[in-house]
């Protein structure tokens, strides 16, 4: 087995991932940086990311108004020390990416332009078009180019955490041109392996976010914090789950249903504005949890337009005109005219709650570090938290940036406080155990089990117990349905035995990592017995803050379920009050 | 290691006939030959022309002879090709800032035909045919 | 990687294509199809004319523009295509190709001067 | 009826037991609206699970899933089932690449272009963060920002036949990314890039066959990116030849 030794080893290049490198290698040019990643860098999950990354910018804003926005749309599940660190960090943070050469959209006076969105007051939301997350991906691993201690594994698959003596020691990985491992030996790890949106039937999330690296560090002892936070997006395409930004309703888009009806002022986020002049944390600006709420009871209502992919409600830009669409929203005609057929200058275009985003992830603290002494986490696939119990759209972009680089910080002081020599003996035993492990999985004899079969009811499950609304009874089946998957997964055969580029088993692995993310999520969500930010339960539908004002911590007990405990949020300033979208001045 | 990427070939001296679009690029490119000759068959004719009377004439009979007038209208329609493929391209080699944004590609395109045909009634009412 | 010499070339043959593309068909419409045809009556008189048209000082500027450009590009171009085709042999190509535009150009320009 | 039996002839390579590429054929039952990715992912799930092929995305920004169909380099994911003439359908890996395995290309080639060509904004003078960001009008930013949208699919390198022909050729992707730097009113390296663009392999290489932005899924446009660098660097050879005392 090739071993390779480094100073810091990152997995994951998203843009969580190759913010970090990149701050590790201005840190100290001598650094040895790997940085792996399962797929080309360009392809992470990052590059999907349309409406804008938020960050306070003009003169009528202040970090004050920011926090109060995010706290207020967490449900005040956040920890507020986190929050302005992550505020004051936020601006800095774009304004380098600007340096780096982000096309940001600007004003005629040549100064970055900002748009608005949900849940938040004032226009502070940076924007490259409908394509910031692409244009911030390219960006950065563009720019990570010009590092040459940034050394880059490109499509080498992580699958297992060195942990010895009570310390990371590195990580294996298997090559998967060659199909062989690799064992990365490193005082430190990043952990930037983005979301698990996978685990549900309908979401934006690529193929690519099924949660390996939560995975790794919950085996590894570390608890996964808030995992029932599962944000839907309200406006995704039906068949495919594409997303549809919430810059759509930035820019005036309106929400109807069956009847043409703008359903939202009926549930506490009205009274209506006028069309074409969308007020700020109002009706369709109002919070993601909220508008897939209504969407829910609307459902119920039977006001939603049944389609073959299931039932929608309907997103209208028509009276935006023609000009405005193309210049604003390029992308998403583009999409809404590929993918389901629809010009939205002419017709409103079908669309559901689909899942996008989990608030939940790696417990990490403000210094972007995990109780796991050299191991660190950053972006989609950490909590730190500053998402709280529901994340603001355009915050996700902006913490990818600030804690990535944060975890970068943390890693290089933990490295020169010289007390991290790796134990080699050690490292080895357990590289060689990952590597037989992989090999049994190539070696389980045959079975009629297949993978399909156990990611479908997966996602089934997750989808019909752990869905928008939730209740005791169903999150019991289905962490019932998730304990037995979990059991069933393991005698799946691999089919293709080849070791070169083969997906298969990578799918099999990640289905793994996937299984044991969604346990924790249904586990979590079983035991908050309130209804918190995207966690509704119709059993429990207050928020209890005497209860409940806490982190839930999910800990890995094998094949066991999970072992939850609880952690007090960090209250600053902002104590928990009522979240408002009913466009009253607060 | 068990990697053995596999090269396809490509083949050198047929490639083009792999597909539509590269066998009409194979024709622009083609189109040469004709200007090429043309230029150096109007050349003969000016040394022709230059040694006097017989000579031209003999020139003359060889243009108007049928394979001179085959070869005229072939090259003619190669060098309409050319014209055409090279005006349908400049929009995108030279853009031209206007506003914010650049003059759009149809509006240059156009003004290129448009020079085409003043360009070539100039030659003809030279030549006093109209 | 050594900078490129191709934009001496080039430069000709983008310039080239441009005047070609604006003259060459309406050219080849006049002393290709139109003279054969008798545009100038019959060639002694065809004579008479061509050559005074030929000595006017304007023409023999144009002519010659338009000849050298045209050639020029015809053999940069010709250069690429045949290599297109996979003869590989850039060099002794590029030597003969831009021999034969220098050598009709020079032709074309002592003619011109005789008039 | 909104389901067609389609067959799919697919290109399958397992370097571990077969010397040369095969295809295979698929008879798959396609929805309506799929696109053909819809229709490897259900060959993958239901019917062979050894076929290979890369994607993520499903919405055509991520750049992975570029292969030939029915001998066009197209992003599979975008490319929908109806629009596609009726019969069999082939699908291969992108052309001029050596096959990894089944319909992954290798990229190595690519990428090393990439990282040659410096593709990040080379500034006078490194700008304290403090002084905020650069102005940028919307004008200076329709410059280049055609050119930033580059999702690296390399259908470009697929449809080039230089790239095919030669393949010491930087490429169309590459090259419009640098133009796209070159443009950028913030960058000053231009210079430099002129190292790697102004030489055969560079610019010169390509011909203006323009398969490459008839192909391109984002309308990126390398081949108007290129002439217009082949302008400019001959401009520039007009400059340092003809007026060596203007060179700084
Ligand atoms: C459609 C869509 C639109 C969005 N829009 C917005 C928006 O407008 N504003 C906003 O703020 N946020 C938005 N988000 C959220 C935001 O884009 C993501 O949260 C964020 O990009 C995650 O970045 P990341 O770096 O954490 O992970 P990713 O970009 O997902 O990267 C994960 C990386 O980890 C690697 N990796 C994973 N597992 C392994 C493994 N086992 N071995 C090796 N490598 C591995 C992958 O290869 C990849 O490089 C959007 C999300 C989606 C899906
Ligand atoms: S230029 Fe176009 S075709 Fe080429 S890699 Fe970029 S997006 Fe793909
Ligand atoms: S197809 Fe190739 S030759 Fe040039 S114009 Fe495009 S790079
Ligand atoms: S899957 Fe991302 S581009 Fe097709």
């Amino acid at each position: 087995m090739e071993t390779i030794e480094s100073d810091v080893v990152i997995v994951g290049a998203g843009g969580a991932g190759l913010r970090a490198a990149i701050a590790l290698a201005e840190a100290d040019p001598g650094l040895r940086i790997s940085l792996l990643s399962k797929v080309y860098p360009m392809r992470s999950h990052t590059c999907a990311a349309e409406g804008g990354a938020a960050g306070v910018a003009r003169s009528d804003d202040s970090m004050d108004l920011h926090f109060g926005d995010t706290v207020g749309g967490g449900d005040w599940l956040c920890d507020q020390d986190a929050v302005e660190f992550f505020i004051n960090e936020a601006p800095k943070e774009l304004t380098r990416l600007e340096h780096w050469g982000c096309p940001w959209s600007r004003e005629t006076d040549g100064s970055v332009g900002v748009r608005p969105f949900g849940g938040m007051k004032i226009k502070r939301t940076w924007f490259a078009a409908d394509k910031t997350g692409f244009h911030l991906l390219h960006t950065l691993f563009q720019t990570s180019l010009k590092f040459e201690s940034i050394r880059r594994f490109d499509e080498v698959f992580t699958t297992d955490l060195l942990v010895s003596d009570g310390r990371i020691q590195g990580c294996c990985a298997v090559e998967m041109r060659t199909g062989e491992m690799k064992q990365f030996l490193a005082p430190a790890v990043i952990l930037c392996t983005g979301g698990a949106g996978r685990i549900f039937p309908f979401t934006t999330n690529g193929a690519i976010k099924t949660g390996d690296g939560m995975a790794l560090a919950y085996r590894a002892g570390v608890p996964l914090k808030d995992m029932e936070f599962v944000q839907y997006h309200p406006t995704g395409l039906p068949a495919t789950g594409i997303l549809l930004t919430e810059g759509c309703r930035g820019e005036g888009g309106v929400l109807r249903n069956k009847d043409g009806y703008r359903y939202l002022q009926d549930y506490g986020m009205g009274p209506e504005t006028p069309l074409g002049e969308p007020v700020l944390k109002t009706m369709e600006l109002g919070p993601r949890d909220r508008l897939s709420q209504a969407f829910w009871q609307e459902q119920k209502k039977g006001n939603t337009v049944p389609t073959k992919w299931g039932d929608c409600v309907l997103l209208d830009m028509t009276h935006l005109g023609e000009a405005r669409i193309l210049e604003r929203l390029p992308f998403v005609h583009e999409l809404a005219h590929a993918y389901a057929g629809v010009d939205i200058v002419k017709e409103a275009v079908p669309i559901r709650p689909v899942v996008h985003y989990m608030m939940g992830g790696i417990h990490t603290d403000i210094n972007a570090a995990t109780p796991l002494p050299g191991l660190f986490a950053a972006g989609e696939c950490a909590c730190v938290s500053i998402n709280g119990a529901n994340r603001l759209g355009s915050n996700s972009l902006t913490e990818l940036l600030v804690f990535g680089k944060r975890a970068a910080e943390s890693a290089v002081k933990y490295v020169r406080s010289g007390t991290t020599k790796v134990d080699r003996a050690a490292a080895d035993q357990q590289a060689n155990a990952a590597e037989a492990r992989v090999q049994a999985l190539f070696d389980r004899p045959e079975s009629t089990e297949t993978m399909t079969a156990v990611r479908n009811e997966m996602t089934h499950a997750m989808e019909t117990g752990a869905g928008i609304y939730r209740e005791e009874a169903m999150l019991k089946d289905t962490a019932d349905a998730l304990a037995k998957l979990r059991q069933r997964q393991t005698s799946i055969a691999l089919r293709d035995k080849s070791k070169v580029f083969n997906t298969e088993f990578t799918q099999l692995v990640e289905l793994g990592c996937m299984l044991d993310v969604a346990q924790a999520v249904a586990v979590s969500a079983l035991a908050r017995k309130e209804s918190r930010g995207s966690h509704q339960r119709l059993d429990h539908v207050e928020r209890d803050d005497e209860t409940f004002l806490k982190h839930s911590m999910a800990h890995y007990q094998g094949e066991d379920a999970p072992r939850m405990d609880y952690l007090d949020v960090v209250i600053t300033k902002s104590r928990p009050g009522v979240r408002d979208y009913s466009g009253a001045k607060s | 290691m068990s990697r053995n990427p596999y090269v396809r070939e490509v083949p050198r001296t047929t490639w083009y006939m792999r597909n539509n679009r590269y066998i009409r690029y194979m024709l622009r490119e083609v189109s040469c030959v004709f200007i090429g000759l043309y230029a150096a068959s109007l050349t003969v004719g000016l040394v022709r022309l230059a040694q006097g009377d017989n000579e031209w004439t003999h020139y003359l009979n060889g243009i108007s002879s049928p394979t001179g007038i085959l070869f005229s209208l072939l090259a003619f329609g190669f060098a309409c090709y050319h014209s055409i493929t090279w005006f349908n391209v400049t929009p995108r080699a030279m853009r031209i800032p206007k506003g914010d944004g650049f003059v759009p590609g149809p509006a240059i395109v156009s003004a290129h035909y448009i020079i085409w045909a003043v360009v070539s009634l100039v030659f003809l009412l030279m030549m006093g045919v109209l | 990687m050594a900078k490129s010499n191709k934009p001496i070339v080039w430069g000709l043959f983008a310039a080239g294509g441009t005047v070609c593309a604006f003259v060459i068909p309406v050219m080849i419409l006049i002393t290709g199809v139109l003279l054969p045809l008798g545009l100038f009556g019959p060639p002694e008189a065809s004579y008479e004319s061509m050559t005074r048209i030929v000595s006017n000082p304007v023409v023999k500027i144009v002519l010659f523009g338009i000849l050298f450009l045209a050639l020029w590009h015809a053999a940069h171009r010709l250069r690429i295509t045949v290599h297109d085709f996979g003869i590989r042999n850039d060099q002794l190509v590029a030597r003969a190709v831009y021999g034969f535009a220098g050598l009709f150009s020079l032709i074309a320009l002592v003619t011109l001067l005789s008039f | 009826m909104s389901q067609r039996q389609i067959t799919f002839e697919i290109l399958r390579y397992d370097p571990e037991t077969e010397t040369e590429p095969r295809f295979q054929a698929y008879c798959v039952p396609c929805e309506e609206e799929w696109v053909v990715l819809d229709a490897l992912n259900y060959i993958k799930d239901t019917l062979d699970g050894t076929l290979n092929y890369r994607w993520s995305c499903h919405m055509a920004v991520c750049g992975s899933c570029g292969m030939m169909i029915n001998g066009e380099p197209m992003l599979s994911c975008k490319a929908f089932i109806r629009d596609l003439p009726a019969g069999t359908i082939k699908v291969e890996p992108l052309y001029h690449f050596p096959i990894e395995r089944d319909l992954v290309v290798v990229l190595d080639d690519f990428m090393d272009k990439l990282e040659s060509v410096k593709p990040y904004v080379i500034p006078k003078k490194q700008r304290p963060i403090e002084d905020g960001p650069y102005k940028q009008t919307p004008k200076q930013l329709h410059q280049y920002q055609q050119y930033s949208m580059c999702i690296n699919c390399l259908l470009c390198y697929a449809a080039c036949p230089q790239y095919g022909l030669t393949p010491e050729f930087i490429g169309p992707a590459a090259l419009a990314l640098t133009h796209r730097y070159n443009l950028d009113s913030r960058d000053k390296g231009r210079r430099q890039r002129q190292e790697v663009v102004a030489t055969h392999e560079g610019v010169w290489e390509c011909s203006f066959v323009g398969a490459c932005s008839e192909v391109c899924p984002k309308d990126v446009d390398p081949a108007g990116a290129i002439q217009q660098m082949k302008i400019a660097s001959t401009a520039d050879w007009y400059l340092e030849h003809l007026m060596p005392w203007r060179r700084s």
